[in-house]
């Protein structure tokens, strides 16, 4: 095995040296709860409070508008069920998503469809992406939130947010945005979108995994998913994760401040691979090539399976995925790729590559040399495949 | 989920790939909307399974079972050939996650789909001495 | 400032460095996603199932009963929300529960009552303690859910699970307890106590923040709260903390290996303190002296307030609470101390001291030495003092 | 929730702590049940508060604000301390987490309740110069 490339950063990412450094004293030395007034306490509070504010400012909100959770999961839990049954009060029962959410967006739609709600799933068509006209057109009286990720983990495309919070806006109906993918890798800013609510998981942007955050615009009503105790000025309870938080809100003002840079070297390093593997024959890229994440690569190689694909590439020392990482193990194929329209046999084959600031010219080198042979070799084995 | 060594093995090795174009019977099952395909080409010399080769569409676990199914009835009589059951090609691979026992399923049933083409094309029914081979609606899968 | 004496363990502890040692690798090096094929998201996925098995043994569970959380708060929303709604199916809409549970419980439960629910608050007497003869006097044929902490979180009073247990089974209920403050500190078999659903926070026994545990007894229904991913056998969405559910099991197998000679040598110097404290006059023990945790130390001094008393304290280098650290921040006096009986004006008098295995005899000594002339000079300070 | 330096050098050194045995006014405010008692004595000469002491059962932010709302007006006339705001104990405490800021509220009270108790022993209705003196009710909590 010569190199190792890691390339699944949609799965997740590296924790960084600084964001760990954060992190530590934290655990040993400012171990105190931040809720306990004397100096241990204190010495946690102060930092959870910054961190907030850094949090704050990268997405353009106001430091009392975020709460930290425990990721991306709970966020979009937490959002969805809290506005839908806020809103069910007042007899508003119907929800607006898409096809292609994330299933911790389309999971908790289907909780509520099973206690009375409506859901309408709007196309994704085949670039992979949300039509506004469309979205306006499924605003009834009764819609109590819309829903639509900011960018989509399988593919990368990126939803045309300012225009569906605009739309929203002018409907008065609350928009969530499941923005775990595009927090750190696109600009974002909530007040100018028009974003009411929106969930972020640190683990996508070299912060640790199982923390994350969401931003509540003040005055937007949305009960607890977690009761209990005062933390979070009482709307999300549990004692606080101090050193995650903080390694949070050093992650995400690193990948704030180098976003343009990260950006542009990101995508020619995409487009580089993508135009590379597009030489393979009967290959296609899936979802819209210019409104895609910097480092989202997203193909499908007809007469192979994603598996094989990936555990061939892993022998070579590359870590990449197929489908998404929280529904391997599923036998289905992609949700994300049926919903652009793809047959069940091609989207089988599909193989995500996301890239981050880590990766370098030398890694897509290693990847367009490795991968071809790779495909051919299972194209040989294939009973699908005849040249 | 995580492989064993010798899955990983027949995946990254596998035994008997290809075709037998002159082969005594062949035998296709799976459908690709699930994602697995196998089909299985044997050469029958007397009762015994001469040579066997295959070419499978699908995961790591579905080239490795094809791959230890082949191994495990090549130069077998038909009728061992025909008792080979998942479990014994599982077993063999040292075990499988649980959401990939169809895959084994699979190549028992491919190797009984090539086994009926053979009857079939000497004009013997193969029902009785094959069997029932169950379709896609046997595993999971919703197609 | 001479010493200092962490003593607020019931509200966090520090992280061991053995278990910031088992954490470390998983930010790095083994940053993988659990879920993922490959090399490093198969390094992750083993020590995650590894650290399922010890959490597992600690409770007399069996691994698959095992889900991992983001803390106490969480395990407990769960558990009483989701079989609460399960139940109700059944027309079960009733829950029994103690009057001084954690908030984590007692909002849930106020939720649900919100909802329509009916709730049974037990009483829990002058010491402290639930008595079985009144719970199973309770219990309903539309008792959905009994709910009884394992240990109080102020005054450390360790409830007669077992025997809740037994009625529970007897009566075909299920039988909840946030074991919390226990978990770790005392003998906890959830097979021989009869325990349905048990939920535990890493953080009170030298685990990190924000990670927890929850056992639900397999064939026991209880509802997703986080919807999404298919982690955690599809009942807890979200990608795993990994580094985190690592150092949890670490810290738990530690207690858990030491829990005899540390409840022996910690009640030992709690009962010192406790002896000490008690020549102040005009001072109370809250709760069972028998049966409480082996580190709680909870007290009453007539004539003064809790706040001013712990400040005096922190001046001095002594951490310590005065009620529990998430209603710190609350005017109202500890519903715990309320609930036992106390009166308004001496509930706000209390000081909490929970002790951990890093405390020492000389810590003892110390806050011996302390603690009394303050106690006299905020007296003398205090209208409601009159000698 | 942090105290400022200042909250906490008047609460770790409080000044004018204690009683006025031949006090001239002495007033009480707040409630045993909510967790905070002030009670205020003044010694008047003229119409100049020449002494001030307070006891205070209650909170770090209730000594701190008793502490310095006797240092704002010792030596002042009456008619100044009766136009001491709670808001300008806070500033000069740099100060108080939001829900202390009863405290300061309580301590301007106390001045109040001490100067009416100083006119009706002169037999003054205090209500036209002093005003209303709200009780507990005022603050937000239940007792
Ligand atoms: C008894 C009890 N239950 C629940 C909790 C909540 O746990 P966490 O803060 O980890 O959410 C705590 C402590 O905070 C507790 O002491
Ligand atoms: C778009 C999207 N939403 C939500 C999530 C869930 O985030 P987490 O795993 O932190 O709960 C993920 C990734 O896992 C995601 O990619
Ligand atoms: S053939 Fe693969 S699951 Fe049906
Ligand atoms: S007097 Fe303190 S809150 Fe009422």
């Amino acid at each position: 095995m010569g190199r190792f490339v890691y390339a699944d950063n949609a799965a997740t990412t590296p924790v960084s040296k600084a964001v760990l450094e954060a992190m530590e004293p934290f655990y040993t030395q400012y171990y105190g709860n931040p809720s306990s007034l004397y100096s241990v306490g204190r010495a946690a509070k102060k930092p959870l409070e910054l961190a907030r504010e850094k949090v704050a400012q990268c997405l353009g909100a106001k430091p009392n508008e975020i709460y930290f959770t425990s990721g991306g999961s709970e966020g979009d839990n937490w959002a969805i069920k809290g506005v839908a049954h806020e809103q069910s009060k007042k007899g508003k029962k119907h929800i607006i998503t898409s096809k292609f959410e994330h299933h911790a967006v389309l999971h908790s739609c289907e909780a509520l469809e099973r206690e009375g709600f409506e859901v309408t799933y709007l196309d994704v068509h085949e670039n992979g992406l949300v039509r506004p006209e469309e979205l306006e057109a499924a605003i009834r009286e009764d819609t109590a939130l819309v829903t639509i990720m900011y960018a989509n983990n399988e593919i990368g495309t990126i939803q045309p947010i300012p225009e569906i919070g605009a739309i929203c806006k002018k409907h008065g109906v609350i928009f969530h945005t499941d923005a775990v993918q595009a927090v750190g890798h696109v600009h974002i800013n909530v007040k100018e979108q028009n974003i009411d609510i929106l969930s972020l998981s640190a683990h996508k942007f070299h912060g640790p995994k199982g923390i994350g955050a969401i931003y509540i615009r003040s005055g937007i009503r949305c009960p607890n998913l977690i009761d209990g105790g005062a933390q979070e000025r009482g709307r999300r309870a549990g004692t606080e994760n101090v050193a995650s938080i903080v390694g949070m809100s050093v992650a995400l003002e690193e990948a704030c401040k180098n976003i343009d840079a990260n950006a542009q070297r990101l995508s020619k390093m995409r487009d580089r691979l993508i135009d590379g593997l597009l030489k393979i024959e009967r290959s296609r890229v899936n979802g819209d090539r210019v409104k895609r994440l910097p480092g989202n690569v997203n193909m499908c190689f007809e007469g192979i399976e994603g598996e094989s694909l990936l555990l061939s590439l892993d022998l070579q020392g590359i870590c990449v995925s197929s489908g998404s990482a929280c529904t391997s193990g599923s036998l289905d194929p992609s949700h994300v790729l049926l919903a652009i329209g793809l047959p069940h046999e091609i989207a089988h084959g599909s193989l995500r590559i996301t890239l981050s600031d880590q990766n370098t010219e030398e890694d897509i080198d290693y990847i367009l040399e490795v991968l071809p042979p790779i495909i051919e070799r299972l194209r040989s084995m294939s009973p699908l495949w005849e040249e | 989920m995580a492989y064993s060594e010798k899955v990983m093995d027949h995946f990254a090795n596998p035994r008997n790939v290809g075709e037998i174009p002159d082969a005594d019977g062949v035998g296709e099952v799976g459908n690709p909307k699930c994602g697995d395909i196998m089909r299985m080409y044997i050469k029958v010399n007397g009762d015994v399974i001469s040579d066997v080769k295959f070419k499978t569409f699908g995961c790591g676990a579905a080239i490795a079972t094809s791959s230890m199914a082949t191994e495990l009835i090549k130069g077998k009589k038909i009728e061992d050939a025909l008792k080979l059951t998942n479990k014994a090609v599982m077993e063999a691979l040292d075990g499988l996650p649980p959401v990939k026992v169809h895959c084994s399923v699979l190549a028992e049933q491919a190797i009984k789909a090539a086994v009926s083409d053979y009857y079939k094309r000497k004009g013997i029914d193969p029902l009785p001495i094959v069997g029932e081979i169950p379709g896609c609606e046997s595993c999971a899968c919703e197609v």
